[in-house]
């Protein structure tokens, strides 16, 4: 964006030349971005916060239901998924870390791992919610959850109606969750750019940081997903 | 430390994993939600640097985020609760 | 027009007048604050207007003076609030014995039916003195089932009964209102309360009934084979439904609940949530297949099989109705009848 | 004053992409402003129209139909277009920055792009309009909005969805910049009241917005594919909709009322000339409503269905939100206490926010009594309090910002005559719209109602609040008008043409693009009248 107040104001001696016209020094830019990516969070907790508030309802009124949608899904993938996001999460904090001290090669190579890891999630992603597809378990017209057994009560099928609330949920939520990393990876595809061209030096690494804590708060939110969505009532 | 975190991380989502199959009435929820705390917490802590934030203000905020969390599931828990029918 | 300008509502309830007395307590209360506060504000603005040469004296605070305000509203908030609250209790808790009335919302009408078999669209006749508790669902929308007169108002839902009582005080016809937005022809979703002295009323009650509700319901349950499963030995494969209402169910998952209407009802229409323990689940669900009316006479022959003393419901309402005397009648005679 | 204009953030540059692209808040503040003027009409039109309908019992100005749009497209464009903005995005942003001494807020390219998500939402708004509009009043209840309407849900939903996050990136840019932009030497302990109201603002707009977000998108997906997360034909609740719409929209209604508490702050102190009364416990009382307005939000749903258990926890957690609003109002009545007081125009106002914010509040007592609120809640008694609440508070609020804070903004004074003229017509204009609906309300007259020919006793009080509505609409063109006047023919400001305290007037009347010439350090506490008004023995420049 132009941005052609900046000129004036530079005025003055060198400063740091990502520092931004309107801070005083490059510590208080620092510290109002992480702030704001935290207050950015909370914001997002409470974005999903909705959902969780509508799924605990729904799950203490359609226990059974829940289960028994709920083991139709794939726990291997989920467990799968959740160690996927895991290691993404541990190589963002190394990639921190290189920021941090200037290791510029292992930074990329940090962010790009990263990003791979972001895309096999979503891959693996893709592959459940294909064989949701395939099995008519997604919400809407063609759905169909007949003659499912509620585990633990032989002889006894889930309500369709009531698994569909839970697909619906189980849909959003991973839907959000996946959105969310699509954000991710492009915020890392521009930290990418950014690392290649050595735009990061321990002084200036701000956008590493925050992206960082992005990536952690969407890691969070699947810690949270995977119990609640796929491990309801697993035992035989 | 990072690497430690990672392998507790690890280990923890294979226990959620592999208890989710052992029958544990209604402990099965609170083990499954007990673990899931246990990681976002060593997550928030350790890798988004919380424990060492030079600030109150970080943990501040997330307290404050989580207090409203549970405002909005408890309240609304009033009602769900303490229906006669349901 | 100002001969036809009322400012206070009809108080034709036991309710009214309980509502009406916190309501004036608020406005006597509510309106010494505003006084106190806006005789404050006109002096202080009248007294210390500016005047040339003359400073404004900076005061900083004052930590007394800000419990003490802190804490005395406070405190009156607190009355505010058990008295409202035991209002609401009142309001909110039909009592055992009130004679029962269906009502189903539509868009945008509101139908009524009596347990002794009379039904009747945008009017419900009530007698004076007498304890009614409708029991209300609606077949589309929320609608809400608001008599003003009476001081009661509740939302109608789809998917569930809702409760509310009354017992009138004054014979006369009063406004009937949706008032839960609900869509188009919303404000067309008004009708009337018909109260009658008691004989008027029993006349207006056994002209051109059907049968009562119950029977109705009789008639719905073998015409559905319900009576296939739930017979009245203990050989059927569905529970025993004789004096099993208002009791506490055992259920298969291990819970206890009360069969009260909306259990009845959910069991109708989704048989496998709460399934009582010891049967199988090989209940059809009546989702779609029953209309709301039906389900209506249902419940309320499975009542009947529960009532302590098996028979017509409306010879039970006969004995209370004539010993309940016209209740006490501190109506304001206020505002004119509505026609 | 002769001499050639000062460079300021007016004059520095010209041209429409000097506007449309700018990161300045100052110039970010008056594409707001423009923004939410042009919204308040086309939601004032809206109600002049419901006014009109209701003069005579039978519908026969509008059709039903049409009357159902009206109302709720004055609620959804008033609500979401110009009262969550209004005074955070249009005088918070102008004067948040100024007041703790930053040169800009902490964001500034994130600040505009919450214009322009405003605007889209509003963009969409309009065509949700244009072509048809929507018919389930503001509140969009399921499972009429989910299910039954045939109008357009998902695009009032998404625009709203939008609209929601410009609310958002707002709060996150007030607290980030109240935190870490604070001038040196500016302490909390100093910061002028108008802050700490935004900040607890912020809070609102952060924690509560989200929540009505995912039910925008939950609303959506089970009105596109026919789900049943709220109907409770597919095994919904339509009360879980309620719970999540209300956990939003309750607190909004302190997002539209605290900033007004916060001008009215600043108002009553600049002139009574002297510092507030009480200023930590009205600092406080601001956080203290921001956190129990979360507390309370099944207050609007005391008859739809829920516990009685819970209704009860929540009549309790209503009193004690009504707490801090009471304590602000007897801090402000206490800080006139001898003062010197000025009755200029911004005055006015506040002495009618003052007024009609404790007509709102104490009528709130009455809601929020369980026993009562079952008989007059969904009629006119309710419209009443919120209309007392939202537009005689806030709007009073925001108008009484708008006239002490033109000279900052526009460098221009206002025809005072007019300005105190248009205080009056507004206040006795209010109150005559409003007043009846009380006593309508009480009678049991249901809000949303088209036709009342079963009921035309109602009649006379309702020809009283259309004639009031009329009296209301010229109050609020009179200060569009003379503002638009005063920008070509005022006089020329002087910096602080009050003689108030505060940074905002420390600099120059428009303040140059960076705010400061140079960075303020501040050494006073706020409010410092006795200082301003002590040393130099020059009269107060009054503006007439």
């Amino acid at each position: 964006m132009p941005d052609s107040t900046v000129a004036g104001l530079h005025r003055q001696e060198q400063h740091h030349p990502e520092l931004l016209h309107h801070f005083a020094e490059p510590q208080q830019q620092r510290d109002a971005a992480s702030l704001g990516m935290w207050v950015f969070l909370a914001t997002e907790i409470m974005f999903f916060g909705g959902l969780f508030c509508a799924y605990l309802v729904y799950r203490r009124w359609y226990f059974p239901d829940f289960a028994a949608a709920s083991k139709s899904i794939n726990a291997t993938l989920g467990a799968t998924n959740t160690a996927v996001l895991i290691c993404s999460s541990l190589t963002v904090v190394l990639a921190v870390w290189a920021a941090q001290t200037a290791r510029r090669t292992l930074l990329i190579s940090m962010l790009g791992i990263t990003m791979l890891l972001g895309l096999v999630f979503l891959g693996i992603k893709a592959d459940e919610y294909y064989d949701k597809f395939e099995e008519h378990h997604v919400p809407g017209a063609s759905f169909s959850f007949d003659n499912v057994p509620i585990p633990g009560h032989p002889g006894e099928f889930a309500n369709p109606r009531h698994a569909q609330i839970f697909f619906t949920l189980y849909f959003v939520m991973t839907g959000l969750h996946a959105l969310h990393m699509i954000i991710g990876l492009g915020i890392f595809l521009w930290l990418l750019t950014m690392a290649w061209k050595g735009r990061f030096t321990p002084e200036w690494h701000t956008p590493v940081e925050i992206g960082g804590l992005y990536w952690h708060f969407v890691d969070i939110v699947w810690i949270y997903l995977f119990p609640l969505l796929y491990l309801i009532d697993r035992h035989p | 430390m990072y690497f430690g975190i990672w392998a507790v991380l690890l280990l923890c989502t294979y226990i959620t994993y592999k208890a989710a199959f052992i029958e544990l009435g209604r402990f099965n929820a609170a083990v499954a939600l007990g673990i899931a705390t246990l990681k976002a917490t060593l997550v928030a802590l350790f890798f988004m640097h919380v424990w060492h934030a030079s600030e109150k203000l970080t943990k501040l905020v997330v307290i404050a985020a989580l207090f409203f969390l549970l405002l909005l599931l408890g309240l609304t828990m009033t009602d769900y609760a303490t229906r006669p029918w349901s | 027009m100002l001969n036809n300008f009322p400012l206070w509502p009809q108080q034709a309830s036991t309710i009214a007048s309980h509502v009406d007395a916190l309501y004036i307590f608020l406005l006597i209360v509510t309106g010494m604050m505003a006084l106190l506060i806006f005789v404050c504000l006109i002096y202080f603005a009248a007294r210390f207007r500016h005047r040339p040469g003359v400073r404004a004296e900076q005061i900083e605070g004052s930590t007394a003076l800000e419990i003490t305000w802190s804490a005395i509203p406070f405190l009156i908030f607190m009355v505010i609030f058990a008295w409202g609250a035991a209002v609401y209790f009142r309001e909110r808790i039909p009592p055992a014995d009130a004679t029962e009335v269906y009502v189903v919302a539509k868009q945008w009408m509101w139908k009524v039916e009596h347990a002794e078999g009379q039904r009747e669209i945008n009017e419900l006749h009530v007698p004076v003195g007498r304890d009614v508790k409708l029991i209300m669902t609606s077949q589309d929308v929320i609608h809400s089932f608001y008599i003003p007169a009476f001081r009661i108002k509740q939302d109608v839902l789809p998917g569930r009964y809702t409760v509310e009582w009354f017992r009138a005080t004054k014979p006369g016809v009063y406004h009937l209102f949706c008032a839960e937005y609900c869509g188009t022809q919303h404000s067309g979703m008004v009708g009337d309360i018909v109260v009658q002295e008691p004989a008027q009323y029993e006349a207006w009650i056994n002209g051109g009934s059907t049968g009562p509700l119950s029977a109705t319901g009789e008639k719905v349950f073998s015409e559905l084979g319900c009576s296939t499963c739930h017979r009245t030995d203990a050989q059927g494969r569905g529970p025993n439904l004789q004096g099993v209402f208002g009791k506490p169910v055992q259920l298969e998952d291990g819970r206890t609940v009360t069969a009260d209407e909306n259990y009845v009802r959910e069991c109708i229409l989704d048989p496998g949530a709460k399934r009582v323990k010891g049967f199988q689940p090989i209940m059809p669900t009546f989702q779609g297949l029953v209309s709301e009316e039906q389900v209506n006479a249902l419940v309320a022959y499975i009542k009947s099989i529960s009532a302590t003393k098996p028979g017509d419901a409306s010879e039970k309402s006969k004995s209370s109705a004539s010993a309940a005397a016209p209740a006490q009648s501190n109506a304001q005679p206020n505002g004119s009848q509505v026609q | 004053m002769p001499q050639p204009e000062r460079e300021n953030y007016l004059n520095k540059e010209y041209g429409v992409w000097s506007w449309l692209l700018t990161t300045d808040h100052k110039r970010i503040a008056l594409l707001y402003l423009i923004s939410i003027t042009f919204f308040f009409f086309i939601g004032g039109f809206f109600a002049l129209l419901i006014r009109l309908e209701l003069l005579t019992p039978a519908g026969d100005l509008v059709q039903a139909d049409t009357y159902n749009k009206l109302f709720t497209m004055h609620g959804m464009v008033m609500v979401f277009f110009f009262l969550i903005p209004s005074i955070p995005a249009v005088l918070g942003n102008f004067l948040v920055p100024l007041m703790v001494g930053a040169k800009d807020l902490a964001f500034p390219r994130i600040n505009l792009l919450s214009w322009y998500l405003y605007i889209i939402g509003g963009v969409m708004m309009m065509h949700c309009m244009l072509t048809g509009g929507v018919d389930t009043g503001w509140t969009f209840y399921a499972p009429f909005s989910t299910s039954f309407t045939n109008t357009k849900i998902v695009e009032a939903g998404l625009a709203i969805f939008v609209a929601g996050f410009s609310s958002i990136l707002t709060g996150l840019n007030f607290v980030v910049t109240i935190h870490r932009m604070r001038a040196p030497g500016m302490t909390w302990s100093r910061l002028p009241l108008f802050i700490w109201a935004h900040y607890a603002t912020s809070i609102i707009q952060l924690l509560g917005t989200p929540v009505i977000a995912v039910t925008i998108v939950l609303v959506a997906a089970e009105r596109a594919l026919h789900l049943g997360i709220f109907d409770p034909k597919l095994g919904g609740d339509p009360l879980l909709f309620q719970h999540l719409f209300w956990f939003y929209s309750h607190p909004a209604v302190y997002i539209m009322i605290l900033p007004a508490m916060g001008v009215v702050t600043e108002i009553i102190a600049c002139f009574s000339r002297k510092r507030i009364f009480g200023y930590s416990f009205v600092a406080f009382s601001s956080i203290a409503i921001a956190v129990f307005g979360f507390l309370v939000w099944a207050h609007h749903m005391f008859v739809a269905g829920i516990s009685v258990y819970s209704a009860l926890v929540f009549s309790f957690l209503s009193y004690a939100v009504a707490l801090p609003s009471a304590i602000k109002v007897f801090n402000w009545t206490a800080t006139l206490y001898k003062g010197s007081i000025h009755y200029d125009a911004p005055m006015l106002y506040a002495f009618g926010f003052l007024g009609l914010f404790t007509m709102g509040g104490l009528t709130g007592l009455f809601l929020a009594a369980l026993g009562i609120d079952v008989h007059v809640t969904d009629t006119y008694f309710v419209v009443a309090h919120f209309h007392y609440i939202m537009v005689g508070g806030a709007v009073m609020g925001y108008l009484g910002g708008m006239h002490f804070w033109w000279p900052k903004i526009s460098g221009r004074l206002y025809p005072e005559g007019w300005a105190r003229l248009a205080a009056l017509i507004v206040f006795i204009g209010f109150n005559l719209t409003f007043f009846p609906q009380f006593i309508l309300g009480y009678m049991g007259m249901p809000r949303r109602y088209y036709d009342y020919s079963h009921m035309p006793e109602f009649q006379v009080l309702n020809v009283l609040s259309t004639a009031g509505a009329t009296v209301l609409g010229v109050g609020y063109l009179l200060p569009m008008l003379y503002f638009l006047w005063s920008m070509r023919y005022g006089k020329p400001a002087p910096d602080n043409p009050w003689n108030a305290a505060g940074l905002e007037w420390k600099t120059s009347s428009p303040p140059p693009t960076f705010n400061f010439d140079e960075e303020p350090v501040v050494t006073w506490e706020a409010y410092n009248y006795d200082e301003l008004d002590a040393p130099q023995k020059e009269e107060v420049p009054v503006a007439r």
